[in-house]
């Protein structure tokens, strides 16, 4: 196969491969060509991405390569990550933040067994947008990773304490969600005070 | 049911039940990671194909009454089902592209949006969104779940085909002579699948004759019995 | 600028919506060019890049550009230790799945009707994947819900529109359709004979 193609196929592997990166030794290994002949090919990826006025270029960081942004360009991604349409948080990203923000804290597997979904990329989103935090980690096999809300997240609602979050009562009518507003505390497992106050 | 009488290109007046249940286990056992989706189905594709075809095995007397009464048209269900196979085919063969768009699209793999954080540095990611967003999504989910779990609460699954059972009762009226059908659907007792693999076995058993039913009255109990003649088998 | 320059700065914002896409009209305000040119841009880029054995191309998803690797590729890029392992839909999913995009808006009980058996949990499990949407409900006792897919749904499938599929008429002819009735007929023992004395 000629340089041209291997070339093409590396791009693909180091685009796929995203900000985990991939380095050379991996790379040598998925083509099954030489690690020295790979390298080289790298290089000569670099040198011809910036002659072509690429978007994007070839960087080795931490010794793994990845495919990035140019630095010049930063203005015109600055604008895209502003647009309103970016910076709201999807439903899917609500729906992660509301479980923690009423349970915490809790495990990743808690919050994706009430989703039935995946929801890793979901929890890193809100932890980069630091809407959560890590509040430690939980007892039994794994002693998995606890999430609970951030200061920054009473300060954009504007509140002082979790509490302050509104509770069924403040949104639905008493009779009518009786049935499952009891349902639901249970599976919250905040039955106690709280009902005790009410009452 | 449409699918397997599809699939299997099966007569469904010939066919016997058990080769059509047992074929149902058989796809039961292999889809291990869609158990509980298809356990549900599977009953209502087992009442269905049990609906059609205690039809065809009354037909006779039936329809010598239907045809006699000009007036009444005898509405075949086969007619019905063969309309609602075509249909369905049709369906099918649409899935069947949209399978193949699946497995292209899945040969290609795009990248994560970029960390955009960085670049929105003073940005409040909850604009637009209110404290009682947050409760009514984890209402919502919570309600959804809720109707998941029902389904699910328990299905103890039982694999048992309908020849292995049809042989089992075959054996136990060997033994004690006569069944009370009561006995043998005893609700409290039994799985529904169990229910209705026991159902279809004594409806083959019946149509295969080595044994015959009776009842005395309309709702009143069923006594099953072997047939006298091929007792000595 | 020229349009190296412009291609350049595109290529980089496209980068950077990764699997979210951006559409032209985003893309025109971002750059602050015409609508027309930035579409003019993509369309050569896209050539261009074939032209150029990239290992990515530029592809239009449920309206939004976005950079995949090639078909191609795919070998290669699932020997990567981070590739997902990806599993299709099931067969049951897949059929819902069709029944909704060529009859949408359509009722649960239309579906069921139509596949003769229950089908409720599949509507959750796609609904929760988000490949179809509740679009409304039918007018009615009950008021049914309606389902639709959603722009997932075209994400999943690659589709720019949801006309991108085939036409139930190309995949399905009549004449087949009654070949099919007559053999189907026939292999149910409903035969001529019966219908001519019911008539």
């Amino acid at each position: 196969m000629e340089a041209k193609a291997w070339k093409s196929i590396l791009e693909g592997i180091i685009f796929a491969a995203g900000t985990d990166g991939i380095n050379v030794k991996e790379l040598a290994e998925i083509v099954e060509i030489p690690k020295q002949e790979v390298q080289m090919l790298l290089n000569e990826m670099q040198l011809e991405w910036k002659l072509d006025h690429r978007g994007t270029e070839l960087v080795q960081i931490a010794g793994k390569y990845q495919i990035t942004t140019l630095p010049e360009h930063t203005v015109y991604i600055q604008k895209m990550a502003q647009a309103p349409t970016r910076v709201g948080l999807s439903r899917a990203a609500i729906e992660v933040l509301a479980i923690i923000a009423y349970k915490q804290p809790v495990t990743r597997v808690e919050i994706e067994e009430i989703r039935g979904v995946k929801s890793d990329r979901i929890l890193q989103q809100l932890e980069r947008k630091e809407l959560i935090r890590q509040a430690g980690r939980a007892e039994g096999p794994g002693r998995p990773i606890l999430f609970g809300t951030s200061r920054q997240f009473l300060q954009y609602f504007g509140l002082n304490k979790i509490d302050e979050l509104p509770s069924p009562e403040s949104i639905f009518h008493w009779q009518e969600w009786e049935e499952d507003r009891k349902n639901l505390y249970e599976r919250l497992g905040v039955e106690g005070e709280e009902k005790v106050q009410e009452e | 049911m449409l699918h397997l009488i599809d699939k299997a290109e099966v007569d469904i007046y010939t066919v016997s039940i058990s080769t059509i249940t047992d074929q149902y286990l058989h796809v039961l056992n292999e889809a291990k990671a869609w158990n509980m989706e298809i356990a549900s189905e599977f009953m209502v594709m087992a009442a269905t194909l049990l609906s059609l075809k205690s039809k065809m095995l009354l037909p006779p007397t039936i329809k010598e009454e239907e045809t006699n009464d000009p007036t009444e048209e005898w509405l075949d269900p086969r007619e019905e089902l063969i309309e609602r196979l075509l249909v369905y085919k049709q369906f099918k063969r649409l899935g069947d592209q949209l399978e193949e768009r699946e497995a292209e699209q899945n040969r290609v793999y795009s990248r994560l949006p970029l960390d955009l954080t960085p670049f929105t540095p003073t940005q409040n990611p909850l604009t637009g969104v209110e404290p009682e967003d947050l409760w009514k999504a984890l209402f919502a989910l919570l309600e959804q779940q809720k109707e998941i779990e029902q389904p699910l609460t328990k299905l103890a699954r039982e694999e048992i085909s309908v020849s292995e059972r049809m042989e089992q009762i075959y054996q136990d009226l060997v033994r004690e002579g006569e069944l009370w059908f009561s006995k043998l659907m005893d609700i409290d007792y039994i799985t529904r699948e169990r229910l209705i693999t026991t159902f279809l076995a004594i409806l083959e058993l019946m149509k295969l004759k080595p044994v015959i039913c009776r009842q005395v009255d309309l709702f009143s109990d069923i006594c099953i019995r072997l047939e006298q003649t091929r007792e000595n088998n």
